[in-house]
Order: structure tokens, then C-alpha cells, then sequence
């Protein structure tokens, strides 16, 4: 298993090796999911597409509808402006949604097609909508792709009417459906009335019904998205995914925002909730106090389990560095944080991190990969792996426990529907965790040390 | 034709000319069961195709396992096809495998205006350093094309700097209409640069080569096994499971056996052309299909010890599976379905479903050709588009050295006259009338195409597949086999049985409708009083 | 591990081998933990409730506070009742419960103390409350003890006043305070009045606060269980657990109820929402049915690796029996059910259960043992195996992908503040069971068959 | 005195009269520190005891790896005694090994109107049938005795009927006042019939019994290891992960070393009287107290190459873990603890606690006698009560035959007198002024302790441990190490140093407190308005 990699290092400029990122579009596309009867649309050769949807089903087990421009090479050497045209008819016509969010491709993008030139151009139904972002492949990652999309809803469509609604704009960031229903229960728990973009719950953990629909009962609706221009305040979690939409709505609308980790953990929930009670006023209540003390209750009950345990994180930053600090609440080493995504920001907010908890020997690496991970992990060991599925070949490889966490996890089910933000998704990965490494003692102990009691 | 112009109704009229030309309700039409195919794709159509990459690369390279293979480009197109395909290969004594490793050049923003070319040549670089590989393919994406990028020159550049081999492949995503080009352009460079190089000694005249067979869950290894059971030695799989090594030594077999039609075919034919070895196409999908496959690969080798062989191994298998085909024909009888499948599981499959009694009411192709669908008597028939026009088309010479024959041509010429070779009759051949076949179906002929036939089955991709299952139809992907295998020949007949059996019957189905939706609430209240 | 356990069937009249059940007063004292206030007392040697509370502890990892009788040689000749006496002073003097719950042992009961003349003979203070129960351990299980307890604090206590109060009495059986939580979820989100008894949300999972709390906030409060008299119905969950509780309340005060098994997969879970439905006599919540519908989506999604699946369950007998209906739902075959609980109903219930699904070749048993259970697998394999922490042994001994659910759960971290009731608890059921299969198949497979999507 | 006072406060007179008297402010008090101990509990205090047949089966036999171990009665105590305390054994080729199995008769209503003599029987045959025991050992619970089962019969059935050795133990949970009558009863049956009974030959003359050591993670293992580094051979141990053949050994020791006095001095005694083989308590908890015990055995066989070789390993231990302890030492100097353990350990693990620069302020024992707070010389001070009565004391008389003395008798009494053997000094010398010491530490007293004297640390139970911890004191527990271990020793040590620092340090404990709770709402709304 992955033989070829040593844990000699080896500086490399050219060849990424099994990477721990992709690229933007497919970040645009989830990120289109979450608006209710929105079609996401990929301004490329249809492959783009193709491979988007692929990733996103295999990681929700549900369906990821999207259109193409299904570009020529005749497209790619003319322009893509009558393929836009043509799928705009044909998408409104055929599949009648409320709207259509572009995202361009590396081939339109290098092609230099103007999206905003291109959608003036083309003669949308009254009532419906068609919005695009940019979304360079060969740019950012998905991450960025994501809070590419979310941003340009704002700007194509939030409108500040001068008089603002009392609601909480709430970026989620990119994560899983689950996480969504856990950060939008704690903002009704805490009485705080909001409007989430996007909202992938009821879309990519949609129900089984008998019927398809092409349009599930979830997502923020155009209209909402809209009126996010009227927003008290914004929360938005985690810089890479959040911080252009919430920045893209103070510049627009002057609407303040709160940007915050992803509530993963005690502290970065802590955060959110401190946010939440700033809009409010008011006491927090006693059901999320109680979850905050059950957690905090059994991360002491784990310690022995947990404390000074060497993990490795990969996956996306924002994520990456929320289950750090969680994991530091733990009392466990971060040892090696990796994210494909590029941006010095995930280094620094990882040193910070390890200067907070005062742990040694921890090193954080962005625009990184898994083959580099490995070498670190041969170099020295870890106790435990996290990240998307990519890393099982890791874990089998080094005979690690491997706990499967963030995107993309496409050999497991059930994870979307179930969240790891919020205290309640830490009991959840707090669980899996002690699980993981309890079960490896009891594989690997003696026959003498097998215990009944743990 | 009731049941397709209630689909196209929908359209408008340009939609609705084009598509209606993809859709054919078979032995009822005016155009003897003609269909459009391999064309390209409205733009806003949901199209379940991909591109001409994910052919190239995903499909046919992406089995060799010892093929170290940068894809030049931005990071998404090798991480989206890095173990996404389940081309299972072992890693044998001294051989390499790269199959759990994904390489990119990570193309950024700096190298789409100043050029890839150095990053590629730094990557290779570091490729050798880090893995020693033999051989080094290159395949392109979208952009490398537009900033012009010459990755020809810089394999050529490779193989003299490293003494590698290195072949580039062009297969922007931008090219042809849909993975079909990046067949094309594979087949293409593995004839002039890979198969022809052997020197491994054939020791068994019963030789094949296995062409299209890419060992999806192990489709390639039951074959193979099977083969060799009856006294082939299987020369080359192209590509499942095969090294570089393998493939080289193509030209030495005496027959090629042609499983996939659409992707492989142009090697198939060329492999003809330069080295005279005819190529028949085979299916060994379904257990008739196989028992068939067999006895036609025994005539063409014409040995009677061979044919006896193979009636004995038929025998045997066929035995060995009886029981249990008895048990899920059982289950399965008189269930329908549809299949949308690549390029030619969509009519593999029918035979094995119709072993199983399932009858196939719908099928179609994602990316293949007219011939594909109609039989190779429509080749001079079939007219080129300008998205066509683009993909290069080789032609090849013999090659005076290595051309043998296995037969005289005379043999050879009536074996072409019965069809056994370098012939393939196409879909729809096997398909009862009043059945339907499209072309490229896309989302919205999915959805109410299976909302009027209602097929208890639905086979086709990951994209599509919970469309179907939302809609409480059993969907299993025949392209991955929803990570079961493998399907194949006899053994491979019953995993397929099981799955599907196992998907019609598993009980969460009778869980769909929840019991408060068909048992109506007996009393209601209003106003907060009792009405009843 | 477990060398001595050989296939061969061997007929046992005496010997109990790894027992699969434990005495009935640790369940009376669980349930008695479920009031608030409560003073769970064991009348006995102190050894008995230093085991029971050792137990519970291990399980919940919380504080299961409970007083003793403290006999001697003298008291077992001489009758307990001055022990119960100054037991009861010194509880109500130092630990100030609003109520004692005394249950038996089998000391007590072998010498004949007579619980309710000796509860008469002391002098309760002014709004306090004395109840007892008889738990003799030569009778039954644990969960008879629980039952029994449940059913006494009604005959003790539920007072009808000839009114209604339009609240449902939930017995929810010997389950984890998680459990519990959802199944209060369920009702309020259906909106029905209720009063759940006993309740140990709160008590055995509560928070960590920085103080500890003799009495925690959850419970069932005395004049809650003395208001059970005017309740309009009552759910019963489990026939072993639940039947006599709900029996009382019917015999003393007319309360007609529903014998529902424990709300484990979709369709028990169903039974509940109907039973619910049937006094709101309104529709089911969006929110429910669409948490049905994502397990029945799961439930399909991953049926190829649960499907003909054969697995081995033992434990407590509702949920022995809700976990092997769940389990055929999934399409898996509950090839051995085996409860230490004595009572034919189960073995009936099992077979009920096996025609409904039409499935042959599974057995079920009551009062057996984890010996027994593992002569079966040794005789016929097993896929894998679900009960609480003692199945490790067996797990290990034949190389079987275990899930620990029920209880005891002694070994492992969290199990009791995260649900496997309702269509919540199905969805954390089934990934428990498909993650134990899926990384089993990652642990076996060959290197050419390790998959990256599965 | 005024801790204690507050805390007895609460208690009406008769318990505030019975209480006071185990509860001691050391040095501060009138009564030479004298503390009432091994008396019942009152009825309705919330006390951490357990009953006589935890004492026997659960402590003293339960580590026996080889003996078959049915628990005659219903089925709760064999349960809650299964696994549940971490007595290590290891199966050795040739040895039989039960730890991992719970036995019982389960006995049923029927059996109590009936007698349970004939399920017992029955047990018996089927644990033949399938285990083809050795030894059996039968253990009675509460109801037995009343019924009036003849456990000891059966077992002289048994022995008869099956060629065994079968020993029947009286200890149900009624009997004594703790589980020190269970100890009491298991170390007369193991006197009577099972030490003295073998014939293995001892080579070495340093040899020793290792008495009261369970080898709870693993301590047993560590001490041995020492002890054979230095050149003792260990006879048997006193039951940590022992078989019968090696207790029956005993007798062939020339010193017995008496880890936990309380549980084990009548077996240590006994064997003095009847063997001739002295013993000496020792501590092998601590890396000072270790040290000490170590050259305490080495005086006591006094020859100058054991002693050499003691003080080397001695050295070379240290050496290992000096890094360490320094490192845990600046972790945890200064902390303060609170120990409530047993009928030793509470004392053992207060000179490794000081090792660590930490403070032990409270201790008490769950089950301990008066001579294990204020040491042996109280002993003819001590009062008998109905109690204690009712446990058989047996006496044993010099075997003429296996009588054998290392020392000369007047070497002995010197030895004696310098209190080297066969002396134990209780707790009470150890803690210094100021401390409290209380026995049978209830819930209320632990609780109102805690909160007047705010340790660090309280080493304790499972049932306590969460009391702790709830009120944010870390809790671990020093009956079963919180499943971590070995602590003894040298190399143990560290492994307690850094469970310790590692509770104490994990950073949980900085988020009790909610923000929000420290963090006032900066603006507050009254009816809806802003009100500043």
C-alpha cells in the first residue's frame, strides 16, 4: 500500500501527489444547492460537470443536479456566449428553476469569456433569476470556489431596503447538511431568527419520498437571499469558505459581520453562541447549557484515552482547524495539519492555535498533499488519522486508526446527515474518536490486557 | 411512439428536432430503428456524458497500472478520476503500480499565462526522482490546449533526458462530444508508440488478446480465468489489470477478442491492419453470451480438442452456477428494466437479464456511435461532424516483421462473411420491438421516461441513480457495479443476481410510504373540538 | 480467548456461564434514579448496592448515588426492619430526599421482611415519600427489578382524581438517558402532553457544571408520577420492561395504554408516532417525516452491505427484540437472539418477528447465556455481532465486527447520551453497524480490492 | 477541629457519636490518633463498602487463574464480579485460565423454597463436563446461608465424585462489616487447604512469597520482575495472576513479603506459625518506598552480594525513570490529594504521591482494621464486637515436617525488634500533623470534605470517582487505576506520574464554566426595550 512513498524528504515544485483539495467549480455547485430552486450551471466542457456531480453524490448518496454549457472545441476556440444562451432557453424551458447559478471553468475562464457581458445578454423570464460567479480552476480550491458562489448571490441579488429585518445572515461555511440543521437548531435555540446561505439541509439529505423531486423542499430561497440585505448582523464561519459573502454583504448592504470558526469543539461553539447571545441579549438556554456541560463532562471522562495522542488532520482549512482546536481541547497533538487548499492563513491560524494550547512539535502545512502527509507520518508517527476518505489508503498503509471526517467521504454513509459542529457534534466526533483508538487497543492488546472495563 | 412524444412535448422545437431523432421506440418508426448518435449535446441539457479526458485518461489509460500518469492541468480532473474507477490491478513481482497514487502539474494561475511546459517538465522530473517509473503518460486538460502547451515535445524532451518512455495524450475535455474522443485519442498513441514493442515469447498458439475489458470489480480476472481454463493464453488486456509490458506484446496474439466495442475498436481494427490479427467481438456478460462467446472463439481457432475443452469447461460452470441462477430466476422473473450504460453495457447486460428472465424495456448509450446501437453494416452511412472532424484518425500500414496470420485468408474471409469476425451487430438486434433506445439520455427523459414504463430496475451511473431511487425505483450502477463484481462470464452471472435480487427485495422499500400517509386520521379536531 | 468454548452442544441445568442478564435490583435502582430527588435504597447486605452503583457508574459514567440497608449476620437473623428504620431517619436527616424508593435483595426477601409493614411501622417526615419494591434476584432480571420499581411508585403514589389532565404517561423502558431525550422529542414535536416516568435524562447524563448534584435536575418529580393517576393514556415500551407499570396505572386509576416495543427502526419507531397521532388525532410534523424518510433512504442506500447479513444480538429483551426488527428491515438476518432475561414472550416475539419477515434458520432464546450464544457462532458463523460490553470476548475470540448497544456498555465512552430510538437513533444504529461492516471488508480485503468509493 | 466538626454537624447525635470516632484530625486531637475501624455501617449512610463476598471472591480468590470459581446464588453477584477488576494472569502453556468466564448457579426461587444443594451439584458435573477443572471453588451469597446450603459437603462430594480439588468459601455478603471478612474467610481456606500441599522444587534461597498482590495492571508483574532482576526467586504470589499449584508452594519460601496487610496478614501469620517462614511488609508503591523495601529484603537474607546487587539495580532503575520523575515532579509539586482506597493502598500510595512533591491531606481506608491506620501494636487493644465474632479465627500449629527457618530464631527476634518483620507501622506515622485520616469515608463526609479541603486530586472509586469530577476534582481511581498500569516501582511509577499529570492537566477542566457565565450580557432588554 502506497510503497513508493518514503519518508525521505523531498522538496517538490512541480508534481502535486495525491492531492488534498480540488478545484473551485464543485465548490460552486454545492454552494448553488443550498438555494431552493436554483439550477447550478457549469460554464465548460460538460466533463466539468460530469465530475462535479459524480463527487457530490458519492459524498451525499444523494442526487447533485446541475446543467453545462457543454462547450466544443468550436466553443473553446469561439467563446462560450451561445452555448450560455442556448443552456439559459433550454435550462429555464426545461427544467424551470428560480434561478440559474453560473460558475465558469478553467476552459472559460482561460478562454476569458465576460459571464457578467454574457447573462446581460441573454433574455431571462420575468421572475427568475440567473446570477455567476468566477471560478478558476486553476485558483484556490473548492473552498474557494464555494465562497466564490455564495458571495456573487449576494451580489447579484441582496438589496438593502434601508430598513433591516432583525434577522442573523448565517454563513455556514462548507459543510455537510447535518452541520447546517446543528448550527440553525442552536440559532432557534438561542432565539436568534436567520436566514442561512446556503442551505444544502433538505436538499442533500433530502427524504425518501417515492418521488423525485427535481427541486427538494430545502435551500434559502432567492427571495431570502435578497432580504439578506436587510440583515441585523452576519455570522459567517470560517475565513476561507465565509469571509467573501459576509464582506460581499457589509460592502453591499453595510451589514456588520462576525467572522468565527466553524463551531467544531467547545470553544469555537462557545464562540458562536457568545455571537448569538450579542444579538440577543439574553440568557443562554438552559438545553444548550446542559449539551455544553455533557460535552465538557465527557472530554474529561476521555482524557485517558485522548491526552497526548499524536493526530493527523487533512482536509479542508476551515475545517482542519476547527477539529485542531477541538482536538487540543481534548488534550491531543495536532501533529500534522494539511490542507490542499492554498493560503498562509491556514499556517498562521494553525500556529496561533498551537501557541494558545502550548503544544510543541505540531506543524501545519497549506497547498499541501497527502503524499507529503504520508512522508511526515513515516517520518514520525501519529496515533490517529482524520480527514475524507482519501486517507484510507494512509491508515491502511501505516496501520493507523483512521477516523473519516469532512469532505470527501466516498466510501461511508450516513455521514452528511449528522453533524460534527456544535456540542452535539462533538459528543458525535468525540465518540468516534475514542471509539477509534479504544478499539485499537483492544485489537492490539495481549490476550492478558484485553479488559472488560475501559 | 405515444409514450416519446409525450416526453418530447416539453421541448421546444429545436430541442424537440434534435432529441427526437436520439429516441427510437424499436420496430416502430419509420427509419428502420436509425438513431442519432455521437453528436454533440445541447447546451442545458443535464447530459449524464463526461469529456474527452475522462475518456482518455479515466477509461482506457487509467487501468495500466504501471503507466506513471501526470495529468497536465489544473488539480480537478486527476483528483475526480483517482480511484474513482474500479480497475482493479495487482501489484505483481517486479512490476510497479501507481493505481493508488493520483499525479497533477496543479496548474495555477501563473502557469495559464506563462505556460505549463516548465512544470510539467519540473513534475516529470520529480516523477523520476521519487518513482522511477518506466513509462510516463501525459494527458491534458481543458486549458493546456488554449495556452498551447506542447506536451509531445516535452515527452519527447522525457524519453531522451530520462530514457523513459513517455507518450503525451491530447485529450482536452473540450474535444468531441463526449468521452468517445478520449477513447479515440488513447487508442491512437498506445498503437503507434506502446503495442508492437514486445518480445515475450507466445507459447500457446490459442492466443487472444482481450480488448475493452478494464476489469471493473474484477470483470477482467474472471475472463482471463475462464480463458485460461479452456487452454488461451491471453496475450493482452487492454487495459484492466495490464502493465505497459502487456500491452506491448498485443501484436503476437492470434485473435482479438473485442469486449467493448466503442472503446476499443479502432485499436481492435488497427491491430488488424498492421499485424493481421483479426479481431471478434465477444460478450461475456450473461451466461448464454458467454457460452456463445466460447464456442465462437473455439470455431475460429478450429481445434477439436480446444472445442471439446470448451464444451467440457461450459459444462462445468454452467454446473457449478445452476442452482443458484435457478434460485434468482426465480426472484426475478418478469421484472423489467431500463439501462443506460457507456457504450456497450447497455446491451451486454440485456443478455445476462434476459438469463434472469428481466426484461429490458429501455436502453441507451451514453457515448457511443451509431454502430454501436445499429451494427457495423451503418459505418459508410454514418456522416462526420465537425466535432468529429477534430479527432485525429490514424491510419496504420502492415508491419512486414510482425504480420502473421493465424488463418488463411481465405478462412479468414468466411469467418468475415459469417459475421464471427471484425464484425459487431449493434444494440438493437437484441432489443423486442415496442422497447426504447436513446441516445445521451439526459435527467429530464430519465425521469419521465421512467415514470411511464415504470421499470422495476434501473441500471446506470452514480449521477443518475438516486434520481431513480428517490423515485422508489431500485437503481444499481453498471458502470462501478455499486462496488460488487465481478459480473462476468458464468460465475460473475450469479454476483450480478444476487445484487440485483438483493436490491428488489431488500425491505426498506415497503418503508417508503409512512404508515400516517395511507391510514387517514380517523377523527380530526377543528377549533380545538372534536368533529367527529 | 474463550478457549474453552467448544461448538459441540452440551445440555446445562445448573451451570450459568457467562450470563447475559444480572439481578433485578440494580434495574430498580436505575429506576428509580429516573425520580427526581429520589433516593434509590437497597434492602440488603451493602454489597449490593455497592455493585449496583458500581455498575451503573461504569455504564453512565456518572454518579449513581443510592443508600443501603447495611445488614449484618444479626440483621439477616433477625429481620432488617430497625435497619430500614434508621436507614430511613439518617437518608432523610443527611441526604434529604423528597423520597426514598427501597427495593429488596435476596437477603431480604430469603428471611421474609415485610417491605410494606415495615414502611408503615416508619415515621416519614412531612412531604416525603417511602415507596418500596420487592426485587428478589432469584426471580427474573434486571429489567424485571426495573419494571417493578416503575410499577410500584404508581401503586405507591398515582392518584386518580377523577379528571383528566390530558397528559400521556410514558413508560419508556430500561433504556439511556439519550434514548429517553428522543423519545420526549418525538412527543413534543407531535405535540403531546406527557409525563415520562421514570426519567434519567439529566441524571445519569448530566452535565459538568463545577458542582456536583446530589439530586441533578432531571427526574420524574413525585407529584408528576402522583398526577400519572389522571393521565388520559400511557405508552408502554416493552412488554418486559413496561407492561406492569402501565398495568398499574390502568388497574389503579383506569388509564388505558398502548404495549408499544421499544421505538428501535423505522417501523417500531412508526408504531410510537401512530400511538402519538392517536391522541392528537393531527398530522405527523414535517420535521418527523422527513427524519423517517432519510432512514428509509439511508436504509436503502446501504443495503448492499447490510443485506443477508447474518448477525448474533443479546442483551435486554426489548431491545434485543427492536434492534433484530431493525435489523431485518435492513435486510439483515438476526440469526441468534439471545436475552439472560427469562419469559417465553420473548422467544415468541422472536418468532413472530422471524415469520412477519419471513426469514428461516434464526433462533432466539430466553434466559441464556453468552456460552451458549457462543456455541452458536462456533457452530454457524456470524457477520457480526450487537450487544453490550461482554460480547468483546467473543468478538475477539471469533475474529466478529462487533457494536456495542444495550446494556452494559462498561468499556466504551458516550453510548449513553446519544439515542438509538427513533429515526434519529436509527440513523446513528445503522452507521454503527455499517461502519463495523464496511471497515471490516477494508481490514480483509486484498490490496488490489481496497476501495476508494464504496 | 473544626473541619470535622463542620462536617459531623449535620448528623443527628447517635451518628455524630459513631462517626467522630473514625474520624481524625491527625495530631490534633486527644486520643493518640486512635480511630474507630472494621465496625458496621450505619443503615442509610451512603458508605463505598462492599460485602464479604467481594472481599473473598471478588479480591483474594478471583485472581486464581486456574481455579474454577462457581458463585453459588442468584446471578447478580457472579456478574458484577466478572471482569470487573483488572487482575492480570497471563495462560501459560499447561495452565488453565477461567478470568475470562463468570460461573453461577443462578439460583432460582425454586432453589431458595427448595435448597440449592442439587443445582450446585448439577454445576458442578457440567463444569466437568466442559472444563475439566482442577480445582473448583465454590463461593456462597446471602441467600445460601439462610437457606442452609452444605457447600462444604458438596465440595467433599465433589472432590470424592470427580478426583478435584473442591473448596467451598461461607462468604456471603452478610457476614463481618465489609469485605475484610471475605479476605479473612479466603485466607483461612487457603491455609487449610491448598499452601503446603506442593512440591516444587525452590533452587535459589532468596526466595519469597509475594503476599497481597493482585496484580491489579499488572503491579504483580512489575514487583516480580524486580525481585528476579535482583536474584529472589518469587514462590507464589498472594493471588495476582497466580495458579494453585504455585500457592500451594507458600510453605517453601524463606520470607513472605506483605504488600496489603489487611487483606492478607492471616494467610502471613499463619504461614510464620505453621511453616516457620517470617514476613515482613513491605511497599513497593513509591520510588523512595521501593528502595527502602528492597534493602529491607536484602538485610533480612543478608548476604553482601544480594545486597551489591540490590543497590545496583537500584541504581540502574532509578537512572531509567530519573528524567521522568523530575519532569512529572515540576508537573505536580505542590498539588494536594485526598485518598480513600481499601485496606492499603491509601497509605502505599501517599510515599509515592510524596516522591511527586504532592500533598496527601486526607486518607482513609473503605475496610481496614485499626492496626492499619495506627499499626501493629494495637492490636491487643482492639475490641471485639458481634461483628467481627462471627468470622472464624482458626489457629494453625507448627508442621513438623515442612517446618524450616532461613534465620536463627535470636537473629529473628532481632529482627523483629528493629520491627523488619513480621510488624506492621499502620498509616497514621506517615501523615503528617494536620492531615485527616477517616475510615469508611461516606458519600456526605467525601462531598463536605471535598469542598473544605479543595485537593487537587482524590484517588478513589468508580462510585465516587464522578462525585469528584462534578465538582471539578479530578478523580482517579486506586482500586482499578483507572485501567492504566502497573504503578509500583520504579518503572510504575512514572506510568501513576503521568496519569496524574495528565488529569490534572487536561485541558477540559478550563471549560466548566460556560463564557457566558463569566461574561456578563453587556446590554440587557426589559419589556422588549433596550434599557441601556
Amino acid at each position: 500500500m502506497l510503497d513508493y512513498t518514503k519518508k525521505e524528504a523531498y522538496e517538490r515544485s512541480g508534481l502535486k501527489i495525491n492531492p488534498a483539495k480540488t478545484c473551485q467549480p464543485v465548490g460552486a455547485m454545492y454552494a448553488a444547492l443550498g438555494v431552493h430552486a436554483c439550477m447550478p450551471h457549469s460554464h465548460g466542457s460538460q466533463g466539468c460537470c460530469a465530475f462535479h456531480r459524480m463527487f457530490l453524490t458519492r459524498h451525499f448518496k444523494d442526487p447533485a443536479m446541475a446543467s453545462s454549457s457543454s462547450f466544443t472545441e468550436g466553443s473553446s476556440v469561439f467563446g462560450g456566449g451561445s452555448n450560455l444562451k442556448t443552456a439559459a432557453k433550454n435550462i429555464f424551458q426545461i427544467y424551470d428553476p428560480k434561478i440559474i447559478a453560473v460558475h465558469t471553468t478553467c476552459l472559460s475562464e482561460t478562454i476569458g469569456d465576460d459571464l457578467n457581458a454574457l447573462i446581460q445578454g441573454i433574455d431571462i423570464p420575468d421572475g427568475k433569476y440567473m446570477v455567476h460567479t468566477n471560478t478558476p480552476s486553476y485558483k484556490g480550491s473548492h473552498i474557494t470556489g464555494f465562497s466564490n458562489m455564495v458571495a456573487s448571490f449576494i451580489q447579484y441579488l441582496s438589496v438593502s431596503s434601508g430598513k433591516t429585518n432583525g434577522k442573523t445572515a448565517i454563513f455556514p461555511g462548507f459543510v455537510n447538511p447535518g452541520d447546517m440543521r446543528e448550527i440553525k437548531r442552536i440559532a432557534e435555540l438561542m432565539g436568534v431568527p436567520y436566514t442561512m446561505l446556503p442551505d444544502t439541509s433538505g436538499v442533500m439529505d433530502s427524504p425518501m419520498t417515492g418521488k423525485f423531486m427535481l427541486y427538494p423542499k430545502g435551500g434559502t430561497t432567492v427571495e431570502e437571499i435578497i432580504q439578506l440585505g436587510d440583515s441585523t448582523s452576519s455570522i459567517a464561519f470560517g475565513k476561507f469558505a465565509s469571509e467573501a459573502p459576509a464582506e460581499a454583504l457589509s460592502k453591499k448592504c453595510r451589514v456588520n459581520y462576525d467572522l468565527l470558526p466553524l463551531p467544531i469543539g467547545i470553544g469555537r461553539t462557545d464562540e458562536y453562541i457568545l455571537a448569538l447571545q450579542k444579538i440577543t441579549k439574553s440568557e443562554v438556554p438552559d438545553q444548550l447549557e446542559e449539551e455544553r456541560g455533557q460535552l465538557v463532562d465527557i472530554l474529561i471522562d476521555i482524557h485517558p484515552y485522548t491526552y497526548n495522542k499524536k493526530v493527523a488532520v487533512f482536509g479542508d482549512p476551515d475545517t482542519v482547524l476547527s477539529i485542531a482546536e477541538f482536538l487540543l481541547e481534548m488534550g491531543m497533538l495536532p501533529k500534522y495539519l494539511v490542507t490542499g487548499t492554498p493560503g498562509d492563513a491556514f499556517e498562521q491560524a494553525a500556529e496561533e492555535l498551537f501557541s494558545k494550547f502550548g503544544v510543541v512539535g505540531c506543524k501545519a502545512k497549506a497547498a499541501g498533499d497527502l503524499f507529503e502527509l504520508h512522508q511526515w507520518i513515516k517520518e514520525e508517527g501519529v496515533d490517529l488519522l482524520i480527514g475524507g476518505t482519501h486517507g484510507k489508503y494512509i491508515a491502511r498503509a501505516e496501520d493507523i486508526p483512521f477516523v473519516r471526517a469532512g469532505f470527501p467521504i466516498i466510501d461511508r454513509y450516513i455521514h452528511s446527515y449528522l453533524p460534527l459542529v456544535g456540542y452535539k457534534g462533538g459528543m458525535r466526533l468525540a465518540e468516534m474518536i475514542t471509539n477509534a483508538l479504544m478499539d485499537r487497543m483492544d485489537r492490539d492488546c495481549a490476550e492478558e490486557d484485553f479488559e472488560m472495563v475501559m | 411512439m405515444k409514450t416519446i412524444h409525450k416526453v418530447l412535448e416539453k421541448y421546444d422545437s429545436k430541442v424537440y428536432k434534435n432529441r427526437k431523432e436520439h429516441m427510437v421506440e424499436v420496430g416502430n418508426n419509420d427509419n428502420n430503428n436509425e438513431i442519432a448518435a455521437n453528436v454533440r449535446t445541447i447546451p442545458g441539457i443535464i447530459t449524464q456524458r463526461g469529456c474527452c479526458y475522462a475518456g482518455c485518461k479515466g477509461v482506457v489509460l487509467g487501468p495500466i497500472k504501471d503507466a506513471f500518469l501526470i495529468t497536465h492541468g489544473p488539480i480537478g480532473c486527476a483528483f475526480y478520476s483517482w480511484g474513482t474507477r474500479r480497475h482493479k490491478a495487482r501489484k505483481e513481482e517486479g512490476e510497479d503500480n501507481y493505481l493508488q497514487y493520483c499525479f497533477s502539474t496543479d496548474l495555477q494561475e501563473s502557469d495559464i499565462v506563462f505556460g505549463g511546459e516548465k512544470k510539467l517538465k519540473q513534475s516529470i522530473q520529480e516523477a523520476v526522482d521519487l518513482f522511477h517509473p518506466s513509462t510516463i503518460f501525459i494527458c491534458s486538460t481543458c486549458p493546456v490546449g488554449l495556452i498551447g502547451d506542447d506536451i509531445h515535445a516535452v515527452a519527447k524532451w522525457a524519453e531522451k533526458e530520462y530514457g523513459i518512455k513517455c507518450i503525451a495524450f491530447s485529450c482536452e475535455g473540450y474535444k468531441g462530444v463526449s468521452q468517445s474522443a478520449g477513447h479515440h485519442i488513447a487508442n491512437n498513441q498506445l498503437i503507434r508508440y506502446v503495442i508492437g514493442e514486445g518480445d515475450r515469447e507466445i507459447k500457446n498458439k490459442f492466443s487472444v488478446n482481450l480488448l475493452g475489458e478494464y476489469n471493473i470489480g474484477g470483470d477482467g480476472w474472471e475472463t482471463e480465468r475462464l480463458l485460461k481454463r479452456i487452454g488461451y493464453e491471453v496475450v493482452s488486456t487492454f487495459t484492466g489489470g495490464s502493465s505497459i509490458e502487456d500491452l506491448k506484446n498485443a501484436h503476437k496474439a492470434n485473435l482479438s477478442l473485442v469486449q467493448c466495442h466503442r472503446s476499443i475498436n479502432y485499436i481492435a481494427e488497427m491491430i488488424e491492419t498492421k499485424y493481421g490479427i483479426p479481431w471478434m467481438k465477444v460478450n461475456f456478460i450473461g451466461v448464454d453470451a458467454t457460452m456463445k462467446t466460447l464456442r465462437d472463439i473455439a470455431k475460429y481457432f478450429g481445434d477439436p480438442e480446444l472445442i471439446a475443452r470448451t464444451e467440457a469447461v461450459i459444462s462445468e460452470e454452467l454446473l457449478q452456477i445452476a442452482e443458484y441462477m435457478e434460485y434468482y430466476r426465480g426472484k426475478l422473473k418478469g421484472k423489467t428494466a431500463a439501462i443506460y450504460v457507456g457504450g456497450s453495457r447497455a446491451h451486454h447486460y440485456q443478455a445476462l437479464l434476459k438469463d434472469l428472465g428481466v426484461h429490458t424495456i429501455l436502453a441507451g448509450y451514453e457515448f457511443a456511435h451509431r454502430e454501436d446501437y445499429e451494427g457495423r453494416e451503418v459505418l459508410p452511412f454514418i456522416k462526420m461532424d465537425a466535432d468529429n472532424k477534430n479527432i485525429e484518425s490514424i491510419t496504420v500500414e502492415p508491419d512486414i516483421e510482425k504480420y502473421h496470420l493465424y488463418l488463411s485468408e481465405e478462412d479468414l474471409n468466411r469467418l468475415r462473411e459469417e459475421k464471427l469476425i471484425d464484425y459487431y451487430e449493434g444494440m438493437v438486434k437484441d432489443m423486442e420491438n415496442g422497447t426504447f433506445m436513446v441516445d445521451d439520455l439526459n435527467h429530464y427523459e430519465t425521469e419521465e421516461l421512467l415514470k411511464a414504463l415504470k421499470p422495476d430496475i434501473f441500471f446506470s451511473g452514480i449521477k443518475d441513480k438516486f434520481v431513480a431511487q428517490k423515485s422508489g425505483i431500485l437503481s444499481r450502477q453498471l458502470h462501478s457495479y455499486d462496488y460488487s463484481g465481478p459480473y462476468c462470464c458464468f460465475r460473475g452471472a450469479i454476483n450480478f443476481a444476487r445484487d440485483v435480487a438483493m436490491g428488489i427485495y431488500t425491505p426498506a422499500w415497503s418503508y417508503v410510504k409512512a404508515p400516517w400517509k395511507t391510514a387517514p386520521i380517523l377523527e380530526g379536531t377543528l377549533g380545538g373540538e372534536a368533529v367527529c
